[in-house]
């Protein structure tokens, strides 16, 4: 790799005109800030199902109901759309916007299917009588997931809609700087599943 | 004006606590006390009208004053940590006093809006009024029936919350005899200011007699007098119960199963919250 | 510590766009093979439970914390050798009021729950 | 369809007509509220407001409209203060003439609003205002997230406002520890109004913490290093720090607790699997910080407010950014000492009772650099300088019972009891509120281009001081007695006479409090006396002095270049206090935009349609946030520049005061 200068941890637009890498400068600073914010409040969510993990009030345990090869695809899903936004970020990097368009569709199936998947499981623990109303161990299993859940949500929403501003603006500076935050929206999402399937999925089955 | 509070204490804890107190406040005292001292004589000296004073303008700073600085307060929080480390421990309510004599061992729940004392060794139980002899420790187990509590009686020392599902402890101890308040500092709501109790610390003559009143009280206690008792009253009267059913503080505590162990056996379906 | 005018001039090395992207999208190869065999491993760890207990829990938790390591690495590209910049205080300063938050609630929460049996 | 469906739970019932003085209150906001529209009508200053105020992205006028909000909510929060000390004077053995609900939601919303909607505000206001004048910037890194910070707080200080007209308010306290705020024991939506006002605010105040962050970091004047930015801007920074990672715990806190009491959820009830004690755990981890992110701004208005009238230079800037920097980062390790008595074992208490007294050492540093920057300076005394100075007295106070109740053993005495409410308002009245009160006379002529009137300024001080020391060293002495905090009424008759000389004192307050009415008054028709639009009234050492008053819109028409510390007062020392250029660039600043009070509105819908169980309208409100945020991002002129002509005259107009000014002073 070379040594240029990054002006900021993430994904770099390093050929960019040098007023872009001030703007972006700005503006990625303010989202990590954001991002830092939200990592905090998953780490709460997490220290709070770490307390609740043995209260299930004679419902049932985590070893009882996860289905650990559902959390295995999840996390491939998540994992594969990571890379595919990887892969749009290369493209925008080289200012092609075809296949960037490609990858940020690619990433929105693959998210979509995340939240499908996660659907799914909660439809089935539900139809086991395993409700978030069940115990504090289920609420507090049931909180932290669709939070992370809502995250992947509101970045599918932002994947679309920068779909639009690309075929609207083309790759303008405004939608350059935004997919790059996008893009630490979501690989940040990927970071707090890895928290997640070990916290929650792998010690249930391990037990 | 301090009668029996922490500066004029009835029994070994709150003695304790005191002279906690006496000692700390003096060592911060050393630090505190300049400031105020210093502010007053800084200001006075260096007001714009005394041209006489020295006028450093761009005196900003200074290697040694600025070390200096942190010194004495350093010293002083050290020290600090060593009395918090020690008392701490000396004076952390689980931990049993040391007497001649086995505690007495009392079970507090809190209630909305009372105190229901239940005496298991000697089977009986008392509403908004704990007796207990002088001179012996007393072990109370704390649990709630309702919302969070805390059982606090000045005379004799600190404070513990109650909650429910949950068992907390607090020993204390009077060495003199007398009546003193207690009552719950945490609010709960409607009641709560109305909440006290009285801490009567008597001889044992006197105990055994209260014993005695207690199993002629004609009410005995158990599951269906506990659900009457246990509805909310405000400033309640005191009540005494000649009998308590068998284990009946672990039975309230189960019927909010909110702890893991307690957790199993919470079949009891003894007023549970209703969900809307 | 600088503020933003200043360095706005500093040499950009403008690399070959081509050149440069190829490297990115084996940063992002990378991470991705990384990642699935960090995953892998978890997963076979607590399913296969070749061995159990505390061992096995430790086991699975550094796996996380590398394949955290990992993404930061290949696909924000974050790592400690870079220039100090005031976004990765911000993530390890981020990182330590995590470890006391959560650390400090769990090691609360244990000791209550300990002290709470009756 | 039916009523429910169409207005949830909000029936004829939710008016306040349960008791005399609640309506009272309700007629006061009601009738208040319309008479001010109504002024606003009769003037017709909508069309003026609405475009310079209430869609301005000008840091200094939110700045000012945070003000104005805090002063508002101050005097709500105030008399909600003189009904509880005149409940507590007459309650010995009687129910005094407020019911025990009614005083329970006075509580509540008392230390809801101090904390909240009137120290937050307030900070911010100031933050807004003074910090890009004091980096040398010509603006916030994020004007328009700066606009709807302030709206989404209106909306939330609104909620609380609305409590008092429709419905009731939370009677569980600023920290609403459940189970006690569980649905089965606190039914009413008092406790939805509390969860919705402070998630809503929340997100506010966070975003204007964001704003600040990267302002500061990114946004200094040309040369300017962090290691040279006023220690105001410092302690903004430390503030906005803390209130990224502090804001979390109560978004978590509170909204498990409302998932609890909309979902049916268990995470704090008594049954269930509940855990109470993680929400008393959680709620502190934001909690503690919180009193931190009131106080190191105040530290920072002190910080710039002695050296200025001491003349002279601050003492150990270094020191006090590390200091700063040390309780900013130490307020994280401290937050169990809220639950000494919850029954954690002797080991944690010590531990975190240890961690607590450490903060008492940089506290001290700081209190000791300050009267250091007095010693062998000539001091003034105006009005800021006399809070602060009352400030350092009474504040060390304040501190070394806070470290008295850091002692676990200690602790379990005076827990819960007036002790501890005389601890914090002993920090949060001299401590917070002297500091705002020294900001505000301080920056008050960079505001408005005239000063505050001292004469008035001095007796407001006296009736405070004496005020304050009359109202809370009772409550000390109570703690000792025993006397519970949150009592409507008492039995114990040696305890009234205290309670006496308290309300006494709020009374002294009070009339501090018209004395700061009348000041403002008497000022602004004085105001040709005390006019300084040459924008140096106090002989400042930082830049926001630099520049007229009130500064222009762009604030700087040339960025200084800066290499020292107090960049100002070195440059007037140097004899060249203002660099004028012949020839101007045109600056671009951010347009106007209704999208902060569209925000806060919005956030206003969604809030009350929850507590009420409104869903349809909630869903509006939702989709409305999705639909304007998506829209914005489609915008594309969001700039409008201020041609080199404008600035030119506007500069011009501005020198020509400065040198009226020299000329007068030579
Ligand atoms: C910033 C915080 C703040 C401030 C400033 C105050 C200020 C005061 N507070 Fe309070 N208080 C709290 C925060 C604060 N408080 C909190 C958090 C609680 C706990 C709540 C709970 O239990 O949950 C509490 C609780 C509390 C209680 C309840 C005690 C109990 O539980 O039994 C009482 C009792 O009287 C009280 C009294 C007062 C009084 C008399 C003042 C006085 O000092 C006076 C107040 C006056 C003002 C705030 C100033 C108004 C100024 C103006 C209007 C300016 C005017 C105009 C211009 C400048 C132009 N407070
Ligand atoms: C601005 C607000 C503010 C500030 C700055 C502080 C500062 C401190 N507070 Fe306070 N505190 C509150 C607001 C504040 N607090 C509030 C609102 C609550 C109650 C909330 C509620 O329950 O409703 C509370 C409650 C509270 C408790 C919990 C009590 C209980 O619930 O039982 C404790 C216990 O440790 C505590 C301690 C301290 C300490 C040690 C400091 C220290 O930071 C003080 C440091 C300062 C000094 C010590 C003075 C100067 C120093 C020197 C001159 C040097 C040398 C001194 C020594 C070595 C001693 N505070
Ligand atoms: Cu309290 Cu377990
Ligand atoms: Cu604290």
């Amino acid at each position: 790799m070379t040594t240029e200068m990054r002006h900021h941890p993430g994904i770099n637009l390093s050929h960019s005109r040098p007023e872009d890498e001030r703007h972006a400068e700005v503006t990625v600073f303010g989202f990590w800030t954001f991002l830092m914010n939200d990592a905090i409040l998953f780490a709460l969510l997490f220290a709070t199902y770490a307390t609740m993990v043995n209260r299930t009030a004679g419902g049932p345990t985590g070893a009882e109901l996860f289905d650990i090869g559902n959390a295995f695809v999840e996390t491939l899903v998540l994992l594969l759309s990571s890379f595919s936004f990887g892969m749009g970020a290369v493209a925008l990097k080289e200012g092609r916007e075809h296949p960037l368009k490609l990858w940020l569709g690619v990433t929105l199936v693959l998210g979509l299917g995340f939240i499908g998947l996660e659907l799914r499981e909660f439809a089935g623990l539900i139809g086991q009588g395993a409700t978030a109303q069940t115990s504090g161990f289920l609420s507090s299993f049931y909180v932290l997931l669709s939070i992370h859940g809502l995250h992947v949500l509101v970045g599918c929403i932002w994947i679309v809609v920068m779909l639009a501003q690309v075929s609207t603006f083309g790759l303008s500076r405004q939608v350059r700087s935004r997919i790059l935050r996008l893009g630490l929206f979501w690989h940040f999402l990927d970071l707090v599943w890895i928290v997640i399937f070990t916290t929650v999925y792998l010690p249930a089955v391990a037990s | 004006m301090f009668k029996d509070t922490m500066l004029d204490p009835a029994g070994p804890v709150s003695a304790a606590t005191r002279d906690l107190f006496f000692d700390s406040v003096g060592l911060m005292l050393i630090v505190v006390m300049p400031v105020i001292v210093l502010t007053a004589l800084v200001v006075w000296r260096y007001r714009a009208g005394n041209v006489a004073a020295r006028y450093t303008p761009h005196w900003g700073g200074s290697r040694i004053v600025e070390l200096g600085l942190w010194f004495m307060p350093v010293l002083i929080v050290v020290m600090l940590w060593f009395v918090v480390w020690n008392r701490t421990h000396a004076l952390d309510p689980y931990k049993p006093l040391a007497s001649g004599q086995p505690p007495l061992v009392v079970q507090a729940v809190a209630l909305d809006w009372q105190w229901l004392f239940i005496y298991p060794d000697e089977n009986i139980a008392s509403v908004n009024r704990l007796v207990f002899p002088v001179g012996r420790p007393v072990t109370i187990e704390l649990t709630s029936d309702s919302v969070m509590n805390s059982l606090m009686i000045p005379a004799l020392g600190g404070q513990i919350y109650a909650m429910a599902g949950m068992q907390t402890e607090l020993n204390l101890m009077a060495d003199r005899i007398g009546v003193y308040d207690g009552r719950n500092t945490m609010f709960n709501g409607d009641g709560f200011s109305a909440q006290v109790f009285t801490a009567e610390a008597v001889d044992v003559a006197a105990f055994q007699s209260f014993v005695a009143e207690a199993r002629n009280a004609g009410e005995a206690l158990d599951s269906a007098s506990f659900e009457t008792l246990a509805t909310p009253t405000i400033a309640g009267p005191v009540r005494l119960y000649s009998s308590v059913e068998n284990n009946l503080f672990h039975t309230i505590m189960a019927s909010h199963g909110s702890m893991p162990h307690v957790a199993a056996d919470a079949s009891s379906t003894m007023h549970a919250e209703h969900n809307p | 510590m600088s503020g933003p005018w200043e360095g706005e001039h500093q040499g950009h090395a403008i690399t070959q766009p081509s050149s440069d992207a190829k490297a990115e999208a084996r940063s992002y190869l990378w991470g991705l093979g990384l990642a699935a065999l960090l995953t892998a491993l978890a997963f076979g760890l607590a399913v296969f439970k070749i061995f159990s207990g505390p061992a096995l829990f430790a086991a699975i938790g550094v796996l996380a914390l590398a394949q955290i390591a990992a993404q930061f690495r290949f696909f924000l590209h974050i790592d400690l050798s870079r220039q100090k910049r005031e976004d990765l205080q911000l993530i390890l300063f981020t990182g330590l009021l995590i470890l006391i938050m959560v650390g400090g609630s769990l090691w609360i929460m244990a000791s209550l729950d300990q002290r709470m049996m009756g | 369809m039916n009523s429910s469906m169409l207005f949830g739970k909000l029936t004829f019932d939710a008016l306040p007509f349960y008791s005399p003085i609640a309506a009272g209150g309700a007629a006061v906001i009601v009738l208040g509220g319309a008479g001010v529209v109504g002024l606003i009508t009769w003037l017709r200053a909508w069309p003026y407001l609405w475009r310079e105020w209430f869609t301005t992205t000008d840091h200094k006028k939110i700045g000012m409209m945070y003000v104005i909000l805090a002063l508002v909510m101050l005097l709500r929060g105030f008399v909600d203060a003189l009904m509880m000390r005149a409940q507590q004077a007459i309650a010995m053995n009687a129910e005094g003439y407020l019911t025990p609900d009614h005083f329970q939601q006075v509580f509540s919303s008392h230390g809801t609003i101090m904390i909240f909607f009137m120290g937050m505000p307030f900070l911010f206001g100031i933050m807004n205002y003074i910090v890009p004048l004091q980096l040398g910037a010509r603006d916030v890194a994020f004007p328009l997230l700066n606009a709807i910070g302030l709206w989404l707080t209106a909306a939330g200080a609104a909620l609380v406002m609305a409590s008092l007209v429709i419905g009731v308010f939370s009677t569980g306290g600023w920290t609403g520890y459940p189970p006690y705020t569980e649905l089965s024991y606190s039914p009413t939506v008092g406790v939805d109004y509390w969860i919705m006002a402070l998630l809503v605010s929340g997100i506010g105040t966070t975003l204007s913490a964001i704003n600040f962050i990267v302002t500061i970091y990114k946004m200094r004047a040309p040369g300017m290093k962090l290691m040279q930015m006023p220690l105001f801007c410092w302690t903004a920074l430390c503030s906005s720090l803390l209130v990224i990672f502090a804001i979390p715990g109560l978004t978590v806190a509170g909204g498990l607790l409302a998932l609890d009491r909309y979902l049916g959820m268990h995470f704090f009830t008594n049954d269930g699997g509940g855990n109470v004690m993680n929400y008393a755990n959680i709620f502190w981890i934001f909690g503690h910080p919180e009193v931190y992110i009131l106080i190191l701004p105040a530290f920072g208005i002190f910080s710039t407010v002695i050296p200025t009238f001491s003349q002279k230079k601050l003492f150990g800037y270094n020191v006090l950014v590390y200091a700063t920097m040390c309780i900013a980062v130490l307020s994280f390790t401290v937050w169990l000492h809220h639950f000494f008595t919850m029954g954690a074992d002797a080991n944690v208490n010590a531990f975190f009772g240890i961690m607590t007294m450490v903060i008492a050492v940089p506290t001290g540093v700081k209190v000791y650099d300050w009267i250091l920057t007095m010693y062998r300076g000539r001091l003034r005394f105006d009005t800021p300088m006399l809070w602060s100075i009352a400030f350092i007295v009474t504040f060390v106070i304040g501190g070394m019972t806070g470290v008295i109740l850091s002692i676990p053993p200690l602790d379990y005495v005076f827990h819960n009891t007036l002790f501890l409410i005389a601890h914090f308002h002993n920090m949060l009245v001299p401590g917070m509120l002297f500091g705002l009160f020294a900001g505000y006379a301080y920056w008050f002529p960079k505001a408005t281009g005239f000063r505050l009137d001292e004469r008035w300024g001095r007796r407001a001080f006296v009736f405070w001081v004496v005020g304050f020391y009359l109202a809370f060293m009772p409550l000390y002495v109570l703690g000792f007695m025993g006397a519970a905090r949150r009592m409507a009424y008492y039995d114990q008759p040696e305890w009234q006479i205290y309670f006496v000389v308290a309300a006494v004192g709020a009374f002294s307050v009070l009339l501090g409090i018209g004395c700061q009415v009348i000041q403002l008054v008497v000022s602004i028709r004085n105001r040709k006396g005390t006019m300084d639009l040459a924008g140096d009234p106090w002989g400042g050492q930082t830049l926001e002095w630099s520049t007229s008053s009130p500064p222009p819109e762009y604030n700087f028409a040339v960025l200084p270049q800066v290499s020292e510390l107090d960049a100002f007062q070195v440059a007037k020392e140097a004899g060249r206090p203002y660099v004028w250029p012949t020839h101007y660039e045109p600056i671009e600043v951010p347009r106007n935009t209704a999208l902060g009070p569209i925000f806060g509105g919005l956030a206003f819908v969604l809030g009350f349609a929850v507590v009420w169980h409104i869903w349809w309208l909630a869903a509006f409100g939702i989709a409305g946030v999705i639909a304007t945020i998506i829209a914005r991002s489609f915008a594309a002129e969001t700039t409008r520049i201020i041609s080199s002509e404008e600035i030119m005259a506007t500069e011009l107009r501005w020198h020509a005061d400065v040198r009226a000014k020299q000329e007068a002073n030579s």
